[in-house]
């Protein structure tokens, strides 16, 4: 990522360039973004192009930055959480399930059982929410826009489970460290088997209006192709690495949560082209599907929060009428659970790749400091290569193709 | 798993069938039932526990149940409310409880509904309650006191009545 | 003097109904895309938000004219949407909207001008158009503008040739460059569409008509996607508006070349729209049947746009000049030996 | 005068007026605006002369084609250089000269009388057959001569510009 001076200078320096060699055409540099339709968010794109291919790609990044990680360091693990909401926006609920994990690996907790399986249709809806999005954007931006809405109109569906689930829509803040803000409502379950009895006539809608389009196939075929090598030297992860055809889920490379315990495939691509990323991407949310149903089915009964007082808000109940759970109660929230100094890294597959949380503990109720490992950050790196030698109306396509979020990216 | 990318078949290589697919999918969606709401007048439903705008409640007997212990000033995490503590009048009914807010401000330019305040209140005396239109003209008017804050969130039922017997 | 006045007043009813028929093309386009994607569309202003157009056009009135200060050749700034709007308007009065109409003791003839080389001029003044989006792209002095212009440019002049090639195979089999006799024509034999020799034409007619247009799936002067509006991105208020419009008029100029040229005009292949009118009625109902079938084909271009992506631009260029123009002329080769064996006239 | 007359005159002042815009405007785009002008008048005077077919070609080839190719080439040069020409002794006084000799042949052809068209028999309205019969019948050989000659050239060009690509 190119700071303002250094892309100062190789404007300059193309413009030499250009002043040297005029029988060669002018070059072109044009801004995309931070205000341009399919830069989803505030990315702002420098392009040099040479009619309208493109020369060179400068990200210019950070136009969303709010300071996150310093944030982090200023309030208890808990006041965090909404933080985490804001990370990748589309798909909250997974990032929540994520720093959830994370602190409690600094802290050595188990969650009960019940408790994995809700994170586990969580962290599953959320991935079909940003795939929804990820594929209606990448419609649009190749110029199909009734499949944006025919994908939006589904996660609106999401949405209200969301909403029924933990309250909100969108800032769903629904983990807490040792558990979870509150238990499944009783009517949540029959509205999420409907919603996964619909799902599938929507992908197959998308499947109809995409995957065997002669004019989509050639907008994304071998367009911004990334090898296995160029991905992996990157550190790409999600399924845009997995398009490339390297197996690597976190969910079965390193299972946690329980997600040893499902039985579902990783979908992987074979060019690792704009194409792969689109099927890997509609697998994926049949995937999750499954993964869904089968949490659903074998939902355990029980607590749904750690039996750990000084961890976990005691129960509302016995803070109204018990001195001790009233104690517990304040201190648990002004000085924040009493973790162990440490560091501890702890990484789960979001939709967009793997979302890392660093923790720096010096013990206390506050991280000291807390580093977060963002897919969308990582994977953006990769847009110049994947841009050079193509033409704008690929590097759209591009970019929809990385399905990246600005609010995790700038953190 | 590896995902199977389709080999066309030379009528698809033609665009002809997708196209006349996807046209039909599309025209097949016109009879169907709209599935936007008409907003103003068809408010949308409110599922499970829905986290509107943070609000004060009164017991039964109409009394203020914020003691001003100001947990939900410290957990709020953009530091949108502010408590003022203050006494309860001397001889009141409710005077054993001691302390109530004499004024408690909700900046609602900052509240992000996370729930955190209701949450954390020992008393019970602060509810996300069902409104998700909060707007105003102005800055100032953004800024929720107490008296409306009690206003809009009316009264709840206690089950418990912590301090009915002390 | 009585020929100025009646075509005078001619031009001003074509004009009317036109502009009318534009602007609910607009209303119909959002409505039908509405539809399509499970919402509801316009339907705040009026009865199924059926004064929506005028809403529109009074809201892009009442607008502010920005002139970005970037712009130096205001004059040329100005020409290009007018010239984007006009030719679309000047093209539909060599167009037969009926038969004719037996009025104040008069028989008038529902076209505005019967010229014999009709579909020439046809072509002639839409070619026009794209100095519209050319001049708008440059003089806007701005980097999306001028990429919209040069796109456009090259993709009109393209798909220009394809479109008049296209149509030969119809006039070597009438023998005649007159819309009016096309219809004619058609009434005593049987339309274009129903005879399968002429089926290439149209199937190229009509995809060169799209790009033509600039509708998708060859929208990509103003890709809205890549190059924010293409052409039009600097332009505001009622200027805006007369790209808008000048789009939209094309479409059914457009229309009305593919009703006339292949699907008999204001004709119904029976009694009385067979033949020209003779009461008023009949006149004004082949007018009805002309315009109904009009909108047969305006659904079509909102619908396609609707449901499919966009082509990028090289393969837009590559299909326009290795396929299309080839196609065409071996085409033309094609029904002519279809008409020298079977002697089409 | 008449209403053609009147048209005639119109056609014609505004002809020559686009003649002067050309070659006095600054910018190269503007000049070429004029031109498209010119034809456009052109064609109506060609349409007076009820020649539609001609009136009809001329727009689409000259205004339709041509000119916008020009415009093209004009746009993706730099104006500002061609804005700052400067003028040459020698480019006035061979324009003058050869303004000159055009005035002199045409009135030289002024004063001979009006000969009638070779093929005057034949129905002039609308001029396709007459523009298109001797084309194809009369002068075929030349006309395919020609047809060869321009694809030679465009052949030629196609291999200059590709040259550098190797």
């Amino acid at each position: 990522m190119a700071t303002e001076h250094q892309i100062e200078l190789m404007e300059s320096a193309a413009r030499a360039q250009e002043a040297g060699d005029e029988l060669r055409g002018e070059r072109m540099i044009i801004n995309m973004g931070p205000q341009h339709p399919s830069t989803h968010g505030v990315l702002r794109l420098v392009l040099e192009l040479d009619g309208e291919e493109i020369i060179n790609v400068w990200p210019d990044i950070g136009f969303l930055h709010r300071g996150d990680e310093k944030l982090a360091e200023n309030m208890t693990w808990t006041q965090f959480i909404p933080y985490t909401d804001r990370l990748d926006y589309l798909a909250p609920l997974a990032n929540n399930v994520a720093y959830a994990y994370a602190v409690e690996k600094l802290l050595g907790l188990e969650v009960p059982p019940r408790c994995q399986y809700i994170r586990v249709v969580c962290a599953e809806l959320a991935r079909i929410s940003s795939h929804l999005l990820g594929i209606g954007t990448f419609g649009m931006d190749v110029g199909a826009i009734t499949v944006f809405l025919y994908t939006f109109k589904e996660r609106e569906k999401i949405y209200d489970l969301c909403e029924c689930l933990c309250g909100a829509r969108f800032t769903t803040s629904y983990t807490r460290i040792g558990g979870l803000a509150n238990d499944m409502p009783p009517e949540f379950l029959p509205m999420l088997r409907k919603f996964l009895a619909e799902l599938p006539a929507t992908i197959a809608e998308v499947d109809t209006l995409l995957t065997r389009n002669k004019i989509f196939l050639d907008r994304t075929r071998d367009i911004g192709v990334l090898t296995k090598e160029q991905a992996v030297d990157f550190g790409i992860t999600g399924p845009i690495l997995r398009a490339t055809g390297i197996e690597w889920d976190l969910r079965k490379a390193h299972p946690y949560g329980g997600y040893e315990k499902f039985d579902f495939d990783v979908p992987v691509g074979s060019v690792g082209d704009c194409y792969d990323r689109y099927l890997c991407r509609m697998e994926e949310m049949r995937q999750s599907i499954r993964i869904i149903q089968q949490a659903i089915d074998n939902m355990p009964g029980g607590a749904w929060n750690a039996p750990e007082a000084k961890i976990v808000l005691p129960e509302k109940k016995a803070v109204l009428t018990k001195m001790e759970e009233l104690i517990h109660h304040f201190i648990n929230v002004t000085e924040g659970l009493n973790a162990p100094s440490g560091e501890v890294y702890f990484s789960a597959e979001n939709p967009k790749g793997e979302l890392g949380f660093y923790i720096v503990s010096r013990g206390g109720g506050t991280p000291h400091r807390l580093k977060i490992r963002a897919p969308s950050f990582v994977n953006l790196q990769a847009l110049p290569v994947m841009a050079k030698g193509h033409m704008i109306s690929d590097l759209v396509a591009i970019l929809a193709s990385l399905d990246f979020v600005m609010g995790e990216c700038d953190r | 798993m590896l995902v199977q990318r389709p080999k066309l078949t030379f009528w698809e290589r033609l665009y002809l069938p997708q196209v006349l697919q996807g046209l039909w999918q599309t025209l097949s969606h016109i009879p169907r039932k709209k599935f936007t709401r008409q907003y103003p007048e068809e408010k949308p439903p409110l599922y499970g526990k829905y986290r509107g705008a943070p609000e004060l409640v009164r017991d039964p007997d109409g009394r203020v149940k914020c003691v001003a212990c100001q947990l939900c000033e410290f957990v709020c995490p953009p530091k949108a409310i502010r408590v003022v503590p203050g006494f309860r009048k001397e001889g009141a009914s409710d005077a054993s409880v001691e302390k109530e807010p004499s004024d408690f401000i909700i900046n609602m330019n900052r509240c992000i509904f996370c729930g955190f305040c209701e949450e954390v209140c020992p008393e019970e005396a602060i509810f996300l309650l069902r409104d998700f239109s909060v707007s105003g003209y102005s800055r100032e008017e953004m800024q929720f006191h107490k008296d409306k804050l009690l206003e809009l969130g009316g009264v709840r039922e206690d089950k418990i009545q912590k301090w009915k017997n002390k | 003097m009585e020929f100025v006045v009646i075509t005078m007043a001619k031009i001003a009813v074509m004009l009317g109904v036109l502009l009318t028929v534009v602007a609910y093309t607009v209303w119909l386009e959002r409505k039908v895309c509405a539809w399509m994607q499970d919402r509801v569309g316009p339907n705040r202003v009026g009865p199924f938000g059926l004064l929506q157009p005028l809403a529109d056009g009074l809201k892009m009135m009442l607008k502010e004219d920005v002139l970005p200060r970037h712009i130096t050749d205001k004059a040329l700034y100005t020409l290009g949407p007018l010239m984007a709007m006009v030719p679309a308007l000047v093209t539909a009065g060599a167009i037969p909207w009926g038969s004719q109409l037996p009025l104040f003791g008069r028989q008038i003839q529902c076209v505005v001008a019967n010229l014999n080389a009709a579909v020439l001029v046809v072509f002639a003044t839409s070619s026009f158009a794209v100095y519209g989006i050319v001049l708008a792209g440059w003089a806007s002095n701005s980097k999306y503008p001028f990429l919209g212009g040069v796109r456009s440019s090259a993709q009109m002049i393209s798909y220009e040739v394809c479109l008049a090639l296209s149509v030969v195979p119809v006039f070597m089999q009438i023998g005649s460059l007159s819309l009016c006799h096309m219809v004619e024509y058609q009434t005593h034999h049987t339309w274009m569409i129903f005879m399968p020799w002429q089926w290439p034409s149209f199937l190229i007619f009509i995809i060169s008509a799209f790009a033509e247009t600039n509708r998708t799936p060859f929208d990509l002067p103003e890709a809205e996607q890549e190059l924010v509006a293409g052409y039009n991105t600097e332009y505001s208020s009622m200027k805006f508006s007369m790209f808008f419009l000048g789009e939209y008029a094309a479409m059914f100029v457009m229309s009305a070349m593919m009703v006339t040229l292949f699907f008999g005009g204001w004709s119904l292949p029976f009694a009385p729209f067979n033949r020209p009118a003779t009461t008023l009625w009949i006149g004004l109902a082949h007018v009805a049947i002309f315009l109904a079938k009009i909108l047969v084909f305006l659904f079509l271009y909102i619908w396609i746009r609707w449901t499919i992506p966009r082509v990028r631009y090289d393969q837009l260029m590559a299909l326009g000049w290795k396929i299309f123009i080839p196609l065409t002329i071996v085409n033309i080769v094609f029904v002519g030996i279809v008409l020298a064996l079977w002697g089409g006239r | 005068m008449t209403f053609l007359d009147t048209l005639f005159w119109f056609l014609s002042i505004a002809m020559l007026l686009s003649g002067v815009g050309v070659i006095a405007s600054r910018s190269p785009v503007t000049s070429a605006m004029f031109l498209v002008m010119l034809f456009v008048f052109m064609a109506g005077l060609f349409a007076l002369l009820e020649a539609f077919f001609l009136a009809a070609i001329q727009v689409l080839v000259y205004a339709g084609a041509v000119m916008v190719l020009f415009l093209f080439v004009i746009m993706l040069l730099d104006v500002r250089a061609s804005q700052q020409r400067r003028v040459k002794l020698l480019a006035v006084f061979g324009g003058v000269a050869v303004a000159g000799a055009l005035a002199w042949e045409l009135i030289l052809i002024l004063q001979q009388p009006v000969r009638p068209l070779a093929g005057s028999d034949t129905n002039l309205h609308g001029g396709l057959e007459a523009v298109v019969k001797p084309l194809f019948a009369n002068y075929m050989l030349p006309f395919e001569v020609t047809a060869l000659l321009l694809l030679v050239a465009m052949v030629g060009v196609v291999l200059l510009s590709k040259r550098d690509m190797e």
